[in-house]
């Protein structure tokens, strides 16, 4: 701990970063984002294998953007964060240093975003073993079960939007729901909605989501709305091949035509 | 709620004999929006289109949805009405009564059900509809000539004659073409080259045309007006700059067993060559796939014996990129070898031979200097037998197209040889004789009246050699179906016209469409043989289907008149329908996350990265995609790709095509 | 609005549209109960929310006067989904109005007084209905003024009416366009609203200054007005934040504890500079 | 204020009787998520008895998520027709909420009634029971104590159950509560102190400080880093027991529909921006402050009561973990 600190202390000392986002221990123990803009707050920073949350999701943040010079603590699944946003163009507008811890409680700080994305390639997480049991699970259902269980699932969605707010892919300025000529979404919190909502959240992030799982933990209604998005994943993988968050120079199955696709309709 | 007129055409009986119009109308007059509706038998008529205008002024139309034909036929007319009545041309919709009803169905309610409903969405649309005003783009007036054979050639000529630049792109070191092959042409039987040559040295002295032989297109990118195209200029390994053309290189060349392809395989040539005598342009390339040098790295003989010191074994490949404003797809055609046929042995008889070969046979720039003589042994030929149809008409061969020429140059090979050789016997057999044309039936009876040409109208089922001579097994179906059996010096496939072999990668270069056999297809079969469905493309020749000269000649000048149309002004105007991304008030200036992910699914290039700035100080606010309304082409893939619908196509956004779904599925009854 | 249920909108047939600039319109609404017509009463600075059933509400002032009865007028421009359908609207077709809501000017307060108007843009109609509620009863105050402009020619708002003030000759227009907006006819004054005001300040003495527009025109001008003499008790402003209730309950408009639609949309500069600057 | 008491077994058959009475129960129920939410139930097995705090308050029944305001068809003649019935809006007892949750009912009596009182809040207020039950356990996100209130607080409530031992404490406070006893099945107080049953909920601040202190801490440099985590998401103010903003929606097409009413949330981005594009809280420090302002100050000032009832949910709910007290603490440091 004293070590990552130390870092962070002379990043702030050299004028390298002026705020540095990372974790602190809430009062009910458990870690949080935590947010440094002095030296003095340094020695709150921890970071344990507990600390879960994509702290990628905070770059989008104009308050956060205006501190200009960026420092944040990434898990892996950030570090993936950061390599699918790079992919995606956004970070056009800031300044940010990298920091990990790896398994041997080391901290790295990475010089630019491709030792990030080397990093991220050699330490590529499988997906939860746990996501990959209730996937399974689900797979196993009929057809008509498993809608079912997600019509249900769904029905309890009061569209509060903390799956899309804690998402680190979830960037637009005004989300599709908020596009009202037309309204393609209702977004009153009524079941069909909530399902076009949930639908058409899985297809955007098909490809793109790098498997955090964020938007499942955080649901306050306890809906495990991050299987959705981890199966697109999976199964793009399993058809073209695709990694997301994987490379900086993004390999996104849905914008690209390979020759050798499959569909041959579209030659 | 908008003021929308709706006119249902009769079309004479074609859409009134299968869908109740006046129900149809009826039924539009209560749609939501619609403040008047009305039948008429020809809309598109002069009183026709009066109504319309009429109608818009006395009703004070904000929209109007003609139901008729599809848009491609009349959606012109009608969007000038709508202008001459005072709206916007763009909020004057077609629904399709005719193409998508009247002609598909019977006559039923539901048939009128369909159209009512067609209507509907129309209506719905139209309410959404916003006026749109047409693009202007600059044209850049040069044009590009792809091939260099005779439709090229008419083409290019054409198009510098009325002062525009032509670059010409030829894939052979001389231009020519197939023309420059034929030994003398139907029906008036004057010598091709004698016509064809001051063509070409033309087009080489011409001020207005750049020549690139030896080269081809790589790539062609950008809209009609403003392509970019890079061409490859392949290595010819000589200085043309410095080349004479004096000859002495091809002449030293050690390797001299190259099949010859102005000769069509009956002679050979060296590595370093020139095609044939009146080449243009006449300085040899070296066919580094059969050179010594540069498969073996000894001998460089040719180097040595240049006076010039031209030859340069270290040039490369030359990539250029040049505008143009439209370009002009004269790729020509190649025809099926002997080895097509096993039947008619497969290509291992040498005196087998096809319409090319003959044609070379007969000419006087040919390997025999015009004597007839047979491949195999030089001697002769007695009895000549020429097969029409080699393939042509033959759906087990999957050829089931007419090969059109070959009726014609079969009657003129089987003339000409007995021209040569009176006492000969010439044979023909034949499905039948397509002899359509100025002259052309003539020239057949003349073949078979005067020059005595045994024809004989039946197939041939097998060829095999016996003693020299190949004995031909046919049928005579005019004679109770009696065998044939003719014992030939030499037979003629007259074999099918195809596409050239890299047809398919061409076409996909240049984004233009082609039917299965690979030939490009046209806009229109009738009303737009010319042009391709990418604006700015036009084709001449044959590689758009089998063709002969005086229809190759026609066409090139129809082309090239296209393309002076298009020249004709400085700056031409487009229709509206693109993409636009779109923009709003600071601070948020765009809903566009600039991810730019639609940048590589937009097939035309079209979109770019735009820096949104700060006016005074210059600072970027905000990084977005932006669509350049030049390229674009309005396909619409990049709206369906956006995830936030940050674009969306004019005239077809997403507002109004969902209000054309939700018109569908809302309906009343 | 007197209605118990503040949600059920009165149904109101578009009389009169007329075209302001490109997206720019006027709607002369009436109602289609005569019931709700007697009902139906409001004073100059209140609002409503006009609606297109299916697509939703939008809130604009009502333009006309509190001396003409029997109809409303509203301006708005089309900027969203509302505002479109309504657009889309022609003449006697049926719209949903609620309202009036908010407080009003205290009109009967400035009798007497001289008045002076600044406003740009699309925020004339706010306060046209104030002017021509005065100029309804003209004798009874002092001295009219009227400072407006807008971005170019094309958009200034109510072009008839502004030559019809011009004529009567019995007040003092100053009417601009931004730099770069003007015609090659335009006669009027050319600069942005504040710079016109500073140049030719109006007299503050038995005055009263009423300031619209968009929010960086009331930040501007109100400080400008306070300097040339204006007390800011004198100074009246209309505010416009996003509302979907109209009655002080949905939240979306509150500035601070202030809801504008029930405690505004009518301040004067004073109170408004006891508010965070969240308008 | 009558008490009473009932022995814990007969508190199912007094459940049971409220269903059966034809009345829609809602009680809190454990999900499958392992969540605990209100909902409608028929049998008191249903209904979880060992929960600190349901995820989201049972404002719902009062306020839904979704309110039809009326439905919409358009005439033939382009004339409309409005119509609004609210005639099936059930007699609804909630049971089992906390005393912070009743007295949030208060604030959203006051709030919606007292000016341009609302007619369906009005209607559906007055067909609903609150049976609330007293905290026997608390954790570390409860602060109702900071804020004035206890676990064992009986406003808002009509009737006030207190687990003590094998028989509760009934406090009836309201003429609605005692229409609902089953008099069989209570007995007369013996006048035993409810006190020791209740949990003990750490005091976080004294409100007597933050009252004064809240009145200029709207200039605070402490809200940009207090709200620097806050990712503008809805789940604080969704499941808030006195969060009340809402956005007005139509669904259906120009001909036939409705106007719904629907929950929003001040920490949306697009809440309070105009259609021109301009936003008066621009960020999310302004609308977090907005929030926070509004419970401890403004409502205060409206209302002369504090609209945070120290329930603890938005603590539990938020993605990033932000604390409302720390936040409030903060941002009134001296």
């Amino acid at each position: 701990m004293k070590l990552l600190q130390n870092k962070v202390a002379e990043l702030f000392e050299n004028g390298t970063i002026n705020l540095m986002i990372g974790f602190k221990e809430a009062l009910t123990k458990q870690p949080v984002p935590c947010f440094i803009e002095k030296a003095s707050e340094i020695e709150q920073l921890i970071y344990t294998k507990d600390c879960k949350n994509n702290l990628s999701v905070y770059l989008h943040k104009p308050e956060v953007k205006q501190a200009g010079k960026i420092g944040i603590l990434a898990n892996i699944a950030t570090l993936r964060a950061l390599v699918q946003l790079t992919s995606e163009n956004q970070f056009w507008d800031i300044e940010k240093t990298v920091l990990t811890v790896n398994d041997k409680e080391e901290v790295i700080v990475f010089s630019d975003m491709e030792e990030v994305e080397a990093y991220v390639q050699a330490n590529f997480p499988e997906f939860s073993e746990e996501d990959l049991k209730l996937l399974d699970y689900l797979e196993s259902l009929s057809r008509e079960d498993r809608w079912k269980y997600w019509t249900e699932q769904f029905s309890a969605c009061i569209k509060c939007y903390a799956c899309r707010a804690v998402c680190p892919m979830c960037y637009c300025p005004q989300c599709t729901v908020e596009c009202n000529q037309p309204q393609w979404i209702k977004t009153s919190a009524q079941t069909t909605g909530n399902l076009e909502w949930h639908i058409m959240r899985a297809m955007h992030l098909a490809g793109r989501c790098i498997n955090c799982g964020e938007c499942g933990r955080i649901c306050p209604v306890g809906i495990p709305v991050h299987l959705l998005t981890v199966k697109m994943n999976q199964d793009l993988f399993k058809e073209f091949g695709t990694k997301s968050g994987f490379a900086l120079k993004g390999d996104y199955a849905l914008n690209s035509f390979k020759p050798d696709d499959k569909e041959g309709f579209i030659k | 709620m908008a003021r929308i007129g709706v006119f249902i055409c009769h079309c004479g009986e074609n859409i009134s004999a299968t869908v109740d119009v006046a129900k149809v109308a009826e039924e539009a007059a209560k749609m939501p929006g619609v403040a008047y509706a009305m039948d008429y038998k020809y809309m598109c008529s002069d009183p026709g289109q009066t109504k319309i205008i009429e109608a818009i002024k006395e009703h004070k139309l904000t929209g109007i949805v003609v139901g008729a034909c599809s848009p491609r036929m009349h959606e012109a007319t009608f969007r000038k009405a709508a202008e001459k009545g005072g709206i916007n041309p763009f909020l004057c919709e077609i629904a399709n009564l005719r193409e998508q009803v009247s002609w598909v169905h019977p006559r039923t309610e539901a048939t009128t059900r369909k159209a009512i409903d067609i209507v509907r969405t129309i209506v719905n649309k139209v309410s959404k509809d916003t006026p749109l005003f047409p693009i202007k783009v600059p044209v850049t007036k040069t044009a590009l000539v792809i091939g260099g054979g005779i439709a090229g050639i008419q083409a290019a000529l054409d198009i510098a004659n009325a002062g525009h630049q032509v670059i010409m792109v030829e894939k052979s070191p001389s231009i020519g073409g197939h023309m420059s092959q034929l030994s003398e042409t139907f029906p008036t039987l004057d010598c091709s080259q004698c016509i064809l040559t001051p063509r070409m040295v033309e087009v080489a002295q011409h001020p207005n045309i750049t020549l690139h032989t030896f080269a081809e297109v790589e790539s062609v990118s950008g809209f009609v007006g403003n392509f970019d195209v890079k061409v490859r200029l392949k290595a010819r390994s000589v200085d043309m700059s410095k080349c004479t053309g004096c000859g002495t290189c091809w002449q030293k060349c050690p390797s001299k067993k190259i099949p010859d392809e102005f000769n069509a395989g009956l002679s050979y040539r060296t590595a370093i060559y020139s095609p044939f005598p009146q080449a243009v342009p006449n300085k040899p390339v070296i066919d580094r796939a059969n050179c010594n040098y540069f498969q073996k790295g000894k001998c460089g003989i040719c180097k040595k014996v240049c006076p010039a010191g031209a030859i340069d074994y270290e040039m490369e490949d030359e990539i250029i990129d040049i505008k143009v404003g439209a370009i002009v797809t004269a790729t020509g055609f190649d025809i099926k070898h002997t080895d097509f046929f096993p039947e008619y042995g497969y290509g291992e008889f040498k005196d087998v031979i096809d319409g090319l070969q003959f044609e070379r046979l007969a000419s006087a720039s040919g390997p025999t200097s015009g004597e007839i003589r047979r491949p195999s042994d030089g001697k002769i030929p007695e009895k000549i037998v020429f097969l029409a149809c080699s393939g042509s008409r033959d759906k087990a061969k999957g050829i089931e197209y007419c090969s059109k020429i070959c009726c014609m140059y079969t009657a003129k090979h089987a003339m000409l040889y007995k021209h040569k050789h009176h006492e000969g016997n010439a044979y023909v057999f034949y499905m039948d004789i397509r002899s359509a044309g100025k002259n052309y039936d003539e020239f057949v009876r003349r073949a078979i009246e005067e020059d005595d040409v045994h024809y004989i109208r039946g197939r041939v089922s097998r060829i095999y050699e016996k003693d020299g001579k190949l004995i031909v097994k046919g049928v005579d179906t005019l004679m109770n179906a009696e065998p044939v059996e003719i014992e030939a010096d030499m037979v003629v496939l007259a074999t099918a016209v195809v596409a050239n072999p890299d047809a398919e990668s061409v076409a996909q270069k240049m984004h233009i469409s082609y039917d299965k056999h690979h030939f490009f297809a046209e806009a229109h079969p009738k009303l737009r043989p010319v042009e391709t469905n990418t604006a700015g493309i036009m084709l001449a020749g044959a590689c758009q289907t089998a063709k002969d000269i005086p229809d190759t000649v026609s066409q090139a000048s129809a082309a090239a008149s296209k393309i002076m149309g298009l020249f004709s002004s400085d700056e031409m105007t487009r229709e509206p329908v693109v993409a636009v991304v779109n923009r709003c008030m600071p601070p948020l200036f765009t809903t566009c996350t600039g991810c730019l992910l639609c940048l590589e699914v937009c097939p035309y290039h079209a979109i770019e990265r735009e820096e949104i700035k700060d006016r005074r100080t210059g600072e970027i606010l905000k990084v977005a995609a932006k669509v350049n309304a030049g390229l674009c082409q309005g396909c619409g893939t990049c709206v369906a790709f956006c995830r936030n619908k940050s674009i969306d196509l004019q005239g077809f956004s997403n507002q109004q095509m969902l209000s054309e779904v939700v018109a569908l599925l809302n309906k009343p009854f | 609005m007197d209605k118990e249920n503040k949600y059920i909108p009165y149904r109101v047939r578009i009389a009169k549209k007329t075209q302001e600039s490109s997206n720019i319109q006027t709607y002369r609404l009436e109602f289609v109960d005569e019931k709700d017509a007697e009902n139906f009463s409001f004073r100059s600075g209140q609002f409503c929310e006009y609606g297109v059933p299916g697509e939703g509400e939008s809130t604009f002032c009502i333009a006309s006067p509190d001396t003409r009865k029997g109809y409303v007028e509203c301006t708005f421009r089309t900027t969203g989904r509302v505002t479109a359908a309504l657009a889309n609207c022609e003449e006697n077709d049926i719209i949903s109005l609620r309202g009036p809501f908010g407080n009003a000017f205290p009109i009967e307060q400035w009798y007497g007084k001289n008045v002076v108007f600044v406003t740009g843009g699309i925020a004339l109609p706010p306060l046209r209905c104030v002017i021509d509620t005065l100029l309804d009863q003209r004798e009874k105050f002092g001295e009219i003024s009227v400072y407006y402009g807008a971005k170019n020619v094309e958009e200034l708002t109510y072009k008839a009416e502004l030559e019809e003030w011009a004529a009567r000759g019995d007040m003092n227009l100053f009417i601009t366009v931004d730099p770069g907006g003007e015609t090659p006819e335009w006669k009027n004054f050319i600069g942005f609203v504040p710079t016109i005001l500073e140049q030719n300040p109006p007299k503050s003495d038995n005055a009263v200054a009423v300031i619209a527009g968009p929010p960086i025109l009331i930040k501007l001008g109100m400080p400008i007005l306070a300097k040339s003499g204006f007390p800011n008790d004198q100074i009246y402003t209309t505010l416009e934040n996003r509302m979907k209730c109209g009655v002080g309950k949905c939240g979306h408009c509150t500035v601070g504890k202030t809801y504008v639609c029930k405690d505004g949309p009518v301040f004067t500069y004073e109170e408004v500079l006891g508010m965070p600057l969240e308008y | 204020m009558e008490i009473k008491t009932i022995t814990s077994a007969n508190i199912p058959v007094f459940f049971n009787n409220l269903v059966k009475s034809g009345k829609v129960v809602v009680a809190p129920v454990l999900k499958k998520s392992g969540k605990v939410f209100f909902e409608s139930v028929q049998s008191y097995d249903q209904v979880s008895t060992d929960y600190i705090q349901t995820a989201f308050s049972a404002k719902s029944v009062v306020f839904p998520e979704v309110e039809e305001l009326f439905s919409y068809t358009k005439k033939e003649d382009g004339d409309f027709e409005f119509r609004n019935d609210m005639s099936n809006v059930p007699e609804t007892v909630i049971w089992g909420l906390r005393p912070c949750d009743s007295s949030a009912f208060n604030y959203l009596t006051d709030f919606f009634l007292k000016e341009n009182p609302d007619t369906y809040f009005k209607l559906r207020k007055e067909r609903t029971t609150l049976i609330s039950v007293s905290c026997a356990k608390a954790d570390a996100a409860c602060f109702c104590t900071s804020v004035g209130l206890n676990p064992g607080n009986v406003t808002g409530s009509d009737i006030l159950l207190t687990a003590m031992g094998d028989s509760y404490y009934v406090e009836i406070s309201t003429e609605k509560g005692k229409s609902v006893i089953d008099t069989a099945l209570f007995t007369d107080s013996t006048e035993k102190s409810k006190e020791e049953f209740l949990a003990k909920v750490e005091t976080k601040f004294s409100m007597d400080e933050i009252r004064e202190r809240i009145q200029t801490a709207y200039d605070s440099a402490e809200w940009k880093h207090e709200s620097m985590g806050c990712l503008g998401c809805g789940a604080c103010a969704f499941s808030c027991p006195t969060c009340t903003c809402f956005d007005i929606q139509d669904e259906g097409s120009q001909e036939s529909g409705k106007r719904l009413r629907c929950w929003d949330a001040c920490g949306f981005g697009q809440f309070t921006r105009h259609a021109s594009g301009h936003n008066p809280k621009s960020n999310q420090t302004a609308r977090r402050r907005q929030r926070l302002m509004h419970k401890f100050k403004y409502s205060v000032e409206n209302f002369g009561i504090v609209s945070c009832v120290g329930c603890g949910r938005c603590i539990r709910v938020c993605p990033a973990h932000l604390n409302i007290f720390e936040n409030i603490l903060n941002v009134t440091k001296a």
